[in-house]
């Protein structure tokens, strides 16, 4: 299910500083073509090896065009079906289409805050170093579960 | 001063802790880290801190898709009891201190998940109450609890970005290498790495390491070939890098013959978990038996561990196995008996909502099985789906064991020293016990590991990963504390280590002309077709599918052979870009991991994970002789290894398991 | 007017007959065709003939790089003994009328092969004497004699072209289909094709046609993927196109469950027979085990077939698979003792001539083996090398029997009906009786076929190729002076004819621009990426190498889905040129072959070739119900296969065989 | 072990009416590329599907400038080794070099006649149309090897 581009709805991002898809794929697959000369498509995106795609769709979730979709692996499953997320700050919505026509669509909530609202050690205590050397996190000053001492039959 | 293709640009950075990687362990580091250098700094010690991530940290990692489950969640449960059950599920040989000590710090990043925003499915009348304030979760098996997880890995980045700020990450450079110290070899001081994105190779100094950079994919031959081949059940993109670095390193490395063959769907590798957990569904062969009632007594010949209430990952696989080789195949997840029978006392809107959960499963973290389904036309109340189990892959933090062998707590009753009649072969250098220096270090000063890097645990999964780079990550900042007059220095010039990185350049820019096409050239290799002959050894000699997961020490020889070939052959592989030169030293990482593991199954001269792999010479489980770690050092002047036992204890009751 | 891509100039032509192949076969045809057309045109009747080939005759088929020996010469023999060795070899099944008549036929081929300037070699005294001349061949094995083979195609097909004449010969075009009679489905009138270098479509009407276009390659999953997918056992060109154009116009099938698994030198598929033969070597398990000798009990499950002096191929492939299934590989042919012996007894020139024809045999006929060896450092005086069987061919030439269903000769005894209990199952539009019309003609009228085409022989080899060449164009004249009136007429129009060809070509140009790579795309499949997907199918569940050759009836009833979605994905195939357009059609004819084998395979419930496949839900030989044909049609409008028996008669006394 | 082409020793055939190793090739794989549109090198040929090279050595050996290698098959064969031929009217000379350095040198015959010399039907009997329905070659008249009729059990 290598991703495809399609030609008319990409326009290379080219009202921000850099390709969304190219940036965020983990296998540094999506590629924009700024002149043409590898695709003959200028200041659009390709994904550069498609045998090597996971299909995590991050790239598909990514682009603000909607431009991105994947045609499942073509050596492994037959052509037809299509699988086609919509994604916002709270929920993502599948559309699945079989190869026989059958469409089935679900919703599922993808976060409960604020896309960027995260304030990581707000209300959270300081580390303190006099127990650098214990077990523990600094959240709590110590660890989660101390469990049953009887249990540790070594010591 | 922007460098070309071949000539790239040298930027050299000085800080005291890198951290290589950025996936669940890296962003857990990322996060602990914080407070502890704030704290560093209020007694007058600034240290500097660095994160490196081949790509970008909102979906770099095995978490890229998300998840459909947090699979490390203890809640009321003991550490003793999470303890009992990895060791059980990893045929006995485990480090209790380290998955103890997980246990009991795990839950804390759960928390902390379910605070930034990561919705976590409750029981009935709990839906609002968090966990941390006794919120009870919808379990899917006695550790595993449910998420809505498409954002997971977005989430605990963001945090992590946050804690660590921007300036202090560089995504998209790749490390090819560790550099120890010039003056001590037994420490680690630099690391080398290029931007996929700009010509520019970035060498680093450092005092203390994280690498966290996951397990290995892509070394044995997958069941697709064509563009198929990009799925892979473990990610495309994790490469060992872990390993490999750390062995070139001098770090020891221990379980390397352990592997992971999950049984998945097939040809999505779709996740199985929730459907045997959550749904309670059978896998069948082609005659709709039940292998797991119908091969029970096999596991009789694999006294305990066949015992246990709940058989070890490798034994179910052992046990469909059978199955495939005697030609009862295919075998089947039963969806249509699962789903009808949940559906029997279920309203139709409760049914279409576990139809949505079934799907979900997939759409959260493995896409591609959506996408097969859809292919397919399945549709999973009315045909059930193929499993398979997939090629092997190495990990250390899903269900597989292999790794770097890591300091542990101190506070657990490990051993200090070795009670092994082999001891007097560990080399010399390396420590004694488990517990040598700071939690979590290697046995490289400085050089510290998490997550799929430490090896002898395992079932850590999402939750434990980023726990255990917290752990790592506060051990860091202590090591820097007392070194803190220690200046790094590299043992190799900078110089050569960029030449090095370049090689694959100059071998396509100095050859290329001479043939009319560059994709045949008598004087490179592709890293393409190089990887591809690594997948064919590997998966001829060294059990993988298509020996049905058998080997011998015969076969083993000849990988031996081969691969030493592929090393030497490594080195013309060609780079035509920077993508290009990504693959090349990826597959670098690869081929070392390989050997890696090559070594360890010649050296363990049982079959200890039957249903993972067979030594068809060694085809039972030796107490005896082997119910010990399986260690290894790597020497890069001379490419060669040396393995070496380990004692194994138990700091928990075992027995408990097997009544 | 000429064409561009997608819009081709049609060239039309009509002829009396077509030659469609330029192998053995072919050219055997066109050899002896020549001297009937004159005697023909002597009474007055001018018949028109063509050959067409998809590549250059000097080179195409299956002896591009030459053959180091020639199989079939019969010499001293007797055709009786020649049919019962190879009844023998095909486990009972095979028609002893076509394999008796090419025995008595087969030896004047290889004396004109001597003549026209083969290099055949001689027991010492005869170096100069010819074989006609009753000269004396070295014999690497009863049938088999040695030559210098590196030019035996060019000079086969050097005395083909003069005999035709050039005007005669069309190269470069590859024919896609035949086309039914209009007024007359049971008759065949033309053939379509396009050329592969100009934008041209060739349509032929004609009286008779012989199908010699080989057997069928790359159907199942090779052992290498990458470049080296390249490197089958069979040639890599020959795609079925025999079976399944003949299956397509209505021609009954014989046999297609039978395959052929070579045991070849791993990786290089280097051939055996000299070594076995010439050489007297021994294949061993990884332990020196003789598997031949160790598991010779493994024979007496056959009765009476694993009580023959040589053991069936087949049977011979069964005792070493048992090794390699418990964990005892690798299989290594031991050329060290081999040669070692050999040499005790030899002058330091006579070794130095040895080595050279252990060389010789693979750089007469599979180069890449000698590759192999070069790239491993292999001599095979220090190393033994390794081997491994093949993934399945199709083919009826070699040690295989799948193909057509011709009419015999009619001087040896063959039944003239049916003798079977099913024979009520057989369509009825079908002949009884092993001859009951043209020699080599199908049950199409007017379809003939040779070689590699037609089924229940086998062992012809390139010598025996060339003959049954031969008899059919022989029988083809006589054909075409008995219907010297008729007028072919097409069933389908010609436009229709092109727009199916094309049909590639427009999904590409249609579509190409819809995403930004042309590589995928959601409305077109590349031929590779469907090819892979055929294979992928065809090794996994009809027992391919993934499986050991494994398969059962419900793994085959998943294939049977998986093809027919395959089959509808088929004409979304694209072609970016006329080379991708040849691929596009060639993979087409390997998906019908294909599965024209798989509903062999379901059809017939035993496992009557072990070593080749297994049933595993019949594990046995069952001579009761299946010591018969398994033949079949196809309907091309609905798609759909028949498959019935047909009686099995002995001409020859086959208890000979068992003493 | 898929050909190459060695950019300078290759002419195109320049002075043929075609390309020799494009006309011989049994797989369609090796073309020539006129204007260097698809490889950068005008008038070269190139091999353009290197995995589905059968290394059969038409192409080698029919090369009039020498300039065909093969380069064993990356994901099979270490590299190093080479395998080339030296072909004329009568006989063939292989030089192999193994990946370790060793040579090895065979000379074989190809053909005992002059290449194009074979007159097919020279002294051969005419066809008897009269024999055509029966069993047997023109060469002949008859078959080569009539056979024991005893061995025939149903006639
Ligand atoms: C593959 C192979 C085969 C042999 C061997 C090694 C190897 C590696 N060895 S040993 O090592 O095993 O021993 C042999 C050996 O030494 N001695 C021997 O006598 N025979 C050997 N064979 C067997 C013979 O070669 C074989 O029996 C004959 O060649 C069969 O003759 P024929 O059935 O005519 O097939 P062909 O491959 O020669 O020719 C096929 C022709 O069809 C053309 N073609 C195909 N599809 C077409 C289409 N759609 N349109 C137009 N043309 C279209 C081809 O171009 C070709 O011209
Ligand atoms: C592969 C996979 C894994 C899981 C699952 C499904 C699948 C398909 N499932 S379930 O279905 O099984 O159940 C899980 C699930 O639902 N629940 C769960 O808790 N865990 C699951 N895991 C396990 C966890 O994901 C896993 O334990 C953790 O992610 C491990 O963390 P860590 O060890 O940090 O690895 P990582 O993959 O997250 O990150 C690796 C990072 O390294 C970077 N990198 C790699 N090489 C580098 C180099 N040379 N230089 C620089 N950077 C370089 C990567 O970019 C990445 O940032
Ligand atoms: N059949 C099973 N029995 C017990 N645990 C299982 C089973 N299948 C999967 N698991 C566990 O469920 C979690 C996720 O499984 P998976 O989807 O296989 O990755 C892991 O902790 C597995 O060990
Ligand atoms: N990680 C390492 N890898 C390889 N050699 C080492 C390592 N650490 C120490 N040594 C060598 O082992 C020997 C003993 O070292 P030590 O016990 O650390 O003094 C010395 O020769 C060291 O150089
Ligand atoms: N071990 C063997 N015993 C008998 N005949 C063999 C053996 N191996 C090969 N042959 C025959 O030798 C010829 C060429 O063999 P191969 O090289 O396997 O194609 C064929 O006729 C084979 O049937
Ligand atoms: S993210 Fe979308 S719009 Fe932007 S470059 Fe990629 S495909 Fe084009
Ligand atoms: S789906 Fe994932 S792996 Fe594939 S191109 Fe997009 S981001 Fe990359
Ligand atoms: S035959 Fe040789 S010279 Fe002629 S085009 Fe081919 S490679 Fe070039
Ligand atoms: S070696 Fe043979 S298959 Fe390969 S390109 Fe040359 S002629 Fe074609
Ligand atoms: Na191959």
């Amino acid at each position: 299910m290598p991703t495809f581009v399609h030609t008319d709805k990409c326009d290379g991002c080219k009202s921000r500083d850099k390709a969304a898809c190219m940036y965020i794929c983990p296998h540094d697959l999506m590629k924009l073509d700024k002149d043409g000369s590898e695709t003959g498509h200028a200041m659009r995106a390709f994904n550069q090896e498609p045998e090597q795609c996971w299909e995590c769709y991050a790239c598909v979730k990514s682009c603000p065009q909607q431009a991105i979709e994947c045609r499942h692996y073509a050596d492994v499953v037959p052509l037809g079906g299509s699988v086609q997320p919509q994604r916002n700050a709270e929920s993502i919505m599948w559309s699945i289409k079989l190869r026989n026509g059958n469409t089935k669509r679900f919703k599922f909530p993808v976060r409960t805050t604020a896309e960027g609202s995260i304030d990581p050690y707000a209300s959270k205590p300081a580390a303190d170093l006099a127990k650098i050397g214990e077990p523990g996190f600094f959240t709590l000053g110590g660890v989660q579960k101390p469990g049953k001492p009887e249990e540790l039959i070594r010591k | 001063m922007a460098g070309t293709f071949g000539t790239p640009e040298i930027v050299e950075e000085v800080v005291d802790i890198l951290i290589i990687g950025g996936g669940m362990g890296a962003c857990g580091a990322a996060y602990e880290i914080g407070p502890w250098l704030e704290a560093a700094r209020e007694q007058g010690v600034d240290l500097s801190v660095k994160l490196v991530d081949k790509a970008a940290l909102e979906r770099s990692g095995a978490a890229a898709q998300g998840l459909s489950a947090i699979n490390t969640y203890l809640g009321q449960q003991d550490p003793a009891d999470y303890a009992r059950m990895v060791s059980n599920d990893l045929m006995g040989i485990t480090r209790d201190d380290l998955v103890y000590d997980l246990g009991r710090h795990v839950d804390d990043s759960v928390h902390r998940f379910e605070e930034w925003g990561l919705p976590i499915w409750k029981q009935p009348g709990d839906e609002v109450k968090r966990l941390a304030d006794g919120g009870k979760p919808v379990r899917s098996g006695k550790w595993q609890i449910m998420i809505n997880g498409e954002s997971y890995k977005p989430i605990v980045a963001e945090a992590a970005k946050k804690a660590l700020g921007a300036e202090r990450i560089q995504e998209h450079v790749f490390i090819v290498r560790l550099v120890n110290d010039k003056h001590d070899k037994g420490r680690i001081a630099g690391a080398v790495g290029f931007s996929v994105r700009e010509h520019k190779i970035y060498v680093y100094r450092f005092k203390a390491c994280l690498l966290v950079a996951g397990g290995c994919v892509n070394i044995f031959r997958p069941r697709s070939v064509g563009e198929g081949i990009g799925r892979t059940w473990y990610p495309v993109w994790n490469a060992g890098s872990t390993y490999a670095m750390a062995a070139e390193a001098g770090a020891e490395l221990t379980m390397m013959e352990n592997r992971f063959v999950p049984l998945r769907f097939k040809d999505g590798y779709g996740p199985v978990g929730a459907w045997f957990l959550l749904f309670k569904a059978k896998a069948v062969n082609a005659y709709g038996e039940v292998y797991m009632d119908k091969n029970r007594e096999l596991l009789d010949a694999y006294p305990p561990y066949g015992q246990a209430a709940v058989p070890a990952t490798c034994l179910r696989n052992h046990m469909m196995l059978r199955e495939l080789r005697e030609g009862r195949g295919p075998i089947y997840m039963d969806t249509i008996t699962a789903l009808g029978k949940l559906a029997e006392t279920m309203t139709p809107k409760e049914i279409k909502h576990l139809e949505a959960e079934a799907w979900e499963d997939f759409l959260d973290m493995c896409i591609g099985q959506a996408g097969v389904w859809a292919g397919e036309n399945v549709e999973p109340e009315k045909k059930s789906s193929e499993l398979m189990p997939t090629e092997p892959y190495l990990l250390g933090s899903h269900s597989g064991c292999c790794g770097l062998w890591v300091s542990g707590p101190e506070d657990l009753g490990a051993p200090t020293d070795e009670e092994h009649p082999d001891a007097g072969k560990i080399p010399k250098h390396l420590p004694s016990g488990w517990s040598w220096g700071y939690r979590s270090m290697t046995t490289v000063r400085g050089l510290f590991t998490a997550a799929d890097g430490v090896g002898a645990s395992g079932h850590k999964f999402s939750s434990g990963s980023h726990a255990e780079g917290r752990i790592a990550a506060k051990a860091m900042v202590q090591y820097c504390l007392d070194n803190r007059d220690h200046q790094p220095e590299l043992a190799d010039s900078v110089q050569e280590l960029v030449d090095a990185i370049c090689r694959p350049a100059r071998n396509f820019l100095e050859h290329r002309d001479d043939t009319t096409t560059i994709d045949v050239n008598p004087s490179y290799i592709t890293p393409k077709m190089l990887q591809l002959r690594l997948q064919k050894i590997m998966d001829e000699y060294v059990a993988g599918i298509s020996t049905l997961y058998q080997t011998n020490a015969r076969m083993l020889d000849v990988a031996e052979q081969k691969l030493e070939m592929l090393k030497e052959d490594a080195l013309a592989m060609r780079a035509k870009d920077l993508h290009e030169l990504l693959r090349a030293w990826e597959n670098t990482h690869r081929i070392l991991t390989a050997e890696a593991h090559m070594k360890h199954i010649q050296f363990r001269e049982e079959s200890r994970y039957p249903g993972f792999y067979y030594r068809m010479d060694h085809n039972r489980i030796d107490e005896e002789n082997w119910k010990c770690f399986v260690n290894s050092v790597y020497d890069k002047e001379t490419k060669s290894w040396t393995c070496f036992k380990r004692a194994h204890v138990d700091l928990v009751d075992k027995s408990k398991l097997f009544k």
